[in-house]
């Protein structure tokens, strides 16, 4: 046992990743550079020295070539992770991730295989409306992507592991203020979230929620940040006479429609967290889905805490205003209860 | 040419003359009816694909366009799946799920085409890489038109396939337009393998008519991105004969010419050649041409026979 | 009165407005050709001759590019129409979409201006996953976009001058099987809408829906092409005894709210139908805001009825599988009727 | 330098020196805690930002990128509201809303800085666009990283702006890196103004350190634009003294070579250029150091006096 932080859970996961698979590799802008940051949070520093410069490839500033070239790379049997270093950047690279990444195999009557990796970090860290934006929202819409969330390391070694091993495009969005709460990279507001990680190597079944704290009175869904928001949350209900059970899909595709079925099904209310906006945001689907088949068991609205309809907000106070909080989520759910 | 065994040279011209029998055929049924959608066709550009692709082997790759099925018939995807591709049925190469601007078949070295302009561009050099990273020699080349080098995916990745030195070949066919504009709307330069410059990287135009020429300047290319030495681009000055796509007059291109290119036409260059050279008869040639064509209405009646998908098959191929 | 078909009425508009108004001008790929097509679907066949290839610019094949250029024209007090041939190329720009034209007002604090208008072919048409596209869902989904939707020629015309006089960006989303069913460049299954177009002026406010058919046992809310498969569906159902009122919502942002709610109290039953994939599609915000604000109204689980999961299908059988149908919403009608 | 009259070469020298000053300020005050988020410094690069603005007019625009301080003052956002900006106060140019990496003042000609990389240089295309319909002679002006010119748009843009000869001027600043990488990593060939070439565009590679030539230059660059003969591309060549942003330790550079940079520090070549020339004494460069370092002692104040906009502000100012 060790204890990790985020970035070096999934760090260890790459490492390992690498060691047992040649055909795995990493590619991004600032990744793997000598004495440079291992990318913007640090999750593939010093990987470079152990595995070369071929295998932790640096790159130009050309998401959308980079990313057609992992795809290509893919297709032709390797297992790459890509790295964007802000979310935000994703969108240069948009056309390769909706129009090939996610739609080669199809397109091919199932011929040909795209396993690959891109990891996007997301939430709002002081940077104004460019360096900020959750996103996974807009992929979750497109068919053919898996997208997992680590909120923890432990889940955050275990999901990436799952995620290079799939035969599928695998998106994994990581939380800024998750990653690590040390070092000169961190960024204002992280969380420590360091964790025990286990010696022996372990992976973490896509589509499997967590129920993160049991409760009885109303669903919390809640990804990435949300889950410390939620838990916060639950635990100042608790102290009020409100029983939250709060759960952590970890994989919003596939997702574990079963475990919170059967947790709204209990508990007969329902609220979803997520830190991307309001309107559109995967929590929609959440929130439609289960009004249609938990109809019978709902014994109240289904509400979402989520950002607001506005792009991210530089200062302070607005990006504070911005960000779902616990607070929030209290009130909420005592609308409902 | 004279370098060039007289197999490969039949090879090169046999490979031109399916091609454009495919086209033709694909025209006909089109307008029959048999064929949905829409599509862009390769007549006038044969010599491009059957030169280029007459330097790989079949674990080399390509990555084709909108325009795909000059490439795929070079590449070596069989007649019948690809038109049955075309006409959307189960015995398609992409079992009817891809069409006529996606077609390919991973076992002989292509992906499906991509329809985005220079889409595949990035993904030929990926290929490149993982030949790379795998210690193969094989090579990846990816063909597109001159309109697709100017979507900034065109630079971002000729930059990193140089700085790589990746084992790809990109094979610009300039057919002097993209749809309906000229390249003088498009573009304020003329020579477009100078940009290969801004990469580091070697760029040469050749007369994409002239099969020959394509053939051994696509050969060099080949083999230096085989040997390790890098990537290369190559710019074939070409013109299609037809529409750019389905119903398409062409009332944006002056008067003539069309006529001259067709004075031009890469299977009479080739043909000429080889009568020249006496390396075939006529009757040798009406002999392939009488194959070709035999085979491709072989082509379309495997793909008239062949049964459509069930609807629910939609829901298949999707996950690995 | 004059009959015009959607691409015509789209015409009329654009060739108004850029009478009226000397900052309006166009801009995209095969637009303004002489001797071409006008764009992808003859919408501004002509115009060129009329105002020349200054103001109806073709440009090269670089959507990030002429995105960006409309992007800063605008905000020098230009007001553009730019014009992606297909929906699906629009991700080669989503940068500049997402991360400048939606974000550079706030960005600024209030003092720019982006007023342009992003004309966006959606529908699948036998050509395959990428020409096929609906992608409302994604910009839906942007805080800062606004989104039309016509899905008739009288709305088309009033819809898009609106759009060219409002001082925000609008992405209109047109569906290729509506432009018309004549010509060399139509569609296979294109379908006639054509319309008497006012000889006067008229502009169409956004935000407000039309009920293009009142019922009482169940509200449909669909936009574009759907609206007529919605009809076809109300008319069989109204044979069977079955009263369905049928909405278009016609501006998806911002969305006409009242008229949806007013409508779901009333029949306590509702249905939501789109060509984009069902999973994060717009159908799950207005589903879930409705099943969280008419909670007591509801007789029955809200339903969508949308394309499946997948990338579009080329072959026909499977591409007709994949589009929403007459039959298939009168069948999930019959559901929670 | 004989030709330019000396209020320019002081206007340009003062702006130096302000530059210079308002992000010395900034790092300290960053690190004392009054500046959220991230920071990206303009420290030695000065030369560039206030040689080209020095040619430009209150209704020019120019765009900027992540690291847009010395932009800002240059084209003359006023330094009290630039550093609120900063800071995240209400009195800032965007009124908190934007932040370090978005600061801009339209008024003044500067739209919000654009931190996705090559983000402004279509924008920049645009404005000059709407300039030409507009039948105004203003120019844009956008000034980006070497890092930048490797992005597809740069290449989209540029292709474009040639075409319809457009009045924009791109100035890249070559700082050898983007980020943690060097330009060897990242391109193949070292001359980035011959990317011009492709584009049928004049490039031009300047010492982006000596604030003289890189005004010539884009004297030059600017005038041809206003009189609507069309764009060019200028790379200065120059460093940043400083890490990419907070927190950067910067040892991915070797050992050395800062303090050589150090050396060719632009405010040292002006200085002594203006010494040389006796355009100014060591006691008039003292006083516009401290007029300099007492506007930004105010700035700060000032920013430092403002108030926080309340959390609710921030639902304004999204539609117009
Ligand atoms: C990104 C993108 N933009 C626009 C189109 C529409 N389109 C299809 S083919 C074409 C012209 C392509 O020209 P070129 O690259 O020269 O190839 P050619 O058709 O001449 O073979 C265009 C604009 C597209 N498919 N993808
Ligand atoms: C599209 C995009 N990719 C990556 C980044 C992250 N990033 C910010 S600055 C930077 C380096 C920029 O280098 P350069 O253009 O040379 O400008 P410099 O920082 O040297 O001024 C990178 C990679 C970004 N902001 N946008
Ligand atoms: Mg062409
Ligand atoms: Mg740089």
């Amino acid at each position: 046992m060790k204890k990790m932080s985020i970035a070096e859970a999934l760090r260890e996961a790459i490492r390992e990743e690498m060691v047992r698979d040649e055909r795995v590799f990493c590619i991004g802008e600032d990744i793997g550079i000598t004495g440079g940051f291992g990318g913007a949070f640090t999750v593939t520093l010093g990987l470079s020295d152990q595995f070369g410069h071929e295998r932790i490839l640096d790159t130009p500033i050309s998401e959308s070539g980079f990313i057609g070239i992992a795809i290509g790379a893919a297709m032709a049997g390797m297992r790459p992770i890509a790295d964007f270093e802000y979310g935000d950047f994703a969108f240069c690279a948009m056309d390769q991730l909706v129009n090939n990444m996610s739609k080669l195999r199809y397109m091919s009557g199932g011929k040909v295989k795209l396993p690959m990796v891109v990891r996007v970090p997301v939430g709002a860290t002081r940077r104004g409306a460019q360096h900020a934006q959750s996103i996974e929202s807009y992929f979750f819409h497109v068919p053919g992507i898996k997208i997992a969330c680590p909120s923890t390391a432990y889940d955050a070694k275990g999901l990436l592991k799952t995620a290079v091993r799939d035969d599928n495009p695998v998106m994994v969005f990581e939380h800024k203020k998750l990653y690590g709460a040390k070092g000169a990279r961190k960024v204002e507001g992280a969380m420590d979230v360091e964790q025990e990680i286990p010696d022996e190597e372990y992976l973490i079944p896509f589509g499997k929620a967590e129920v993160k704290k049991e409760g009885k009175d109303v669903t919390i869904v809640a990804t990435l940040r949300m889950v410390y928001e939620s838990l916060a949350a639950a635990a100042v209900l608790e102290k009020e006479g409100i029983s939250a059970e709060v759960i952590d899909p970890r994989t919003l595709i596939p997702f574990d429609w079963e475990c919170v079925m059967d947790s709204v099904k209990k508990t007969g209310r329902l609220l979803i967290v997520h830190e991307d906006n309001y309107t559109g945001g995967w929590g929609a689907e959440i929130a439609a889905s289960v009004a249609e088949k938990a109809f019978d068991y709902l014994d109240a609205p289904i509400k979402r805490v989520c950002a607001p309809d506005i792009p991210v907000p530089y200062s302070p106070p607005m990006e504070d205003f911005y960000i779902p909080s616990a607070e929030k989520i209290v009130k909420a759910i005592k609308e409902i209860i | 040419m004279e370098n060039i065994p007289r197999d490969k040279l039949l090879g090169i011209y046999e490979c031109m003359l399916r091609i454009r029998e495919f086209e033709n055929k694909i025209y006909y049924l089109f307008i029959d009816g048999f064929i949905p959608g829409t599509i862009h066709l390769y007549q006038g550009q044969e010599a491009v694909a059957a030169g280029v692709c007459a330097n790989l082997r079949k674990d080399d790759v390509i990555t084709s366009t909108h325009r795909p099925h000059g490439h795929a018939i070079a590449k070596g995807v069989p007649s019948g799946s690809l038109m049955a591709e075309i006409f959307g049925k189960s015995t398609g190469c992409c079992k009817g799920k891809g069409g006529s601007m996606h077609v390919g078949d991973i076992d002989v070295g292509m992906p499906p085409a991509i329809a985005i302009v220079a889409g595949g561009i990035p993904v030929a050099a990926g290929m490149a890489l993982a030949f790379k990273f795998q210690k193969k020699n094989s090579v990846a080349v990816s063909f597109f038109g001159e309109g697709a080098t100017n979507e900034g995916v065109f630079h971002e990745t000729l930059n990193m396939a140089s700085l790589w030195n990746l084992p790809v070949v990109y094979i610009c066919e300039n057919n002097l337009y993209a749809a309906s504009t000229h390249i003088e709307k498009a573009f304020k330069i003329t020579d477009i393998a100078k940009r290969a410059d801004a990469y580091g990287m070697p760029g040469r135009t050749v007369d994409g008519n002239d099969a020959v020429a394509v053939y051994s300047a696509a050969k060099e290319a080949v083999e230096q991105a085989r040997a390790g030495k890098g990537p290369s681009l190559l710019v074939c000055n070409t013109y299609r004969h037809g529409g750019h796509s389905r119903g398409d007059a062409c009332t944006y291109r002056p008067k003539g010419e069309k006529e001259e290119w067709l004075k031009k036409d890469p299977l009479i260059i080739m043909e000429n050649m080889l009568l020249e050279a006496k390396l075939l008869s006529a009757d040798g040639i009406k002999a392939m041409k009488e194959k070709a064509e035999q085979e491709m209405i072989e082509a379309s009646e495997f793909a008239k026979a062949s049964p459509l998908p069930a609807p629910e098959q939609a829901l298949e191929d999707l996950w690995a």
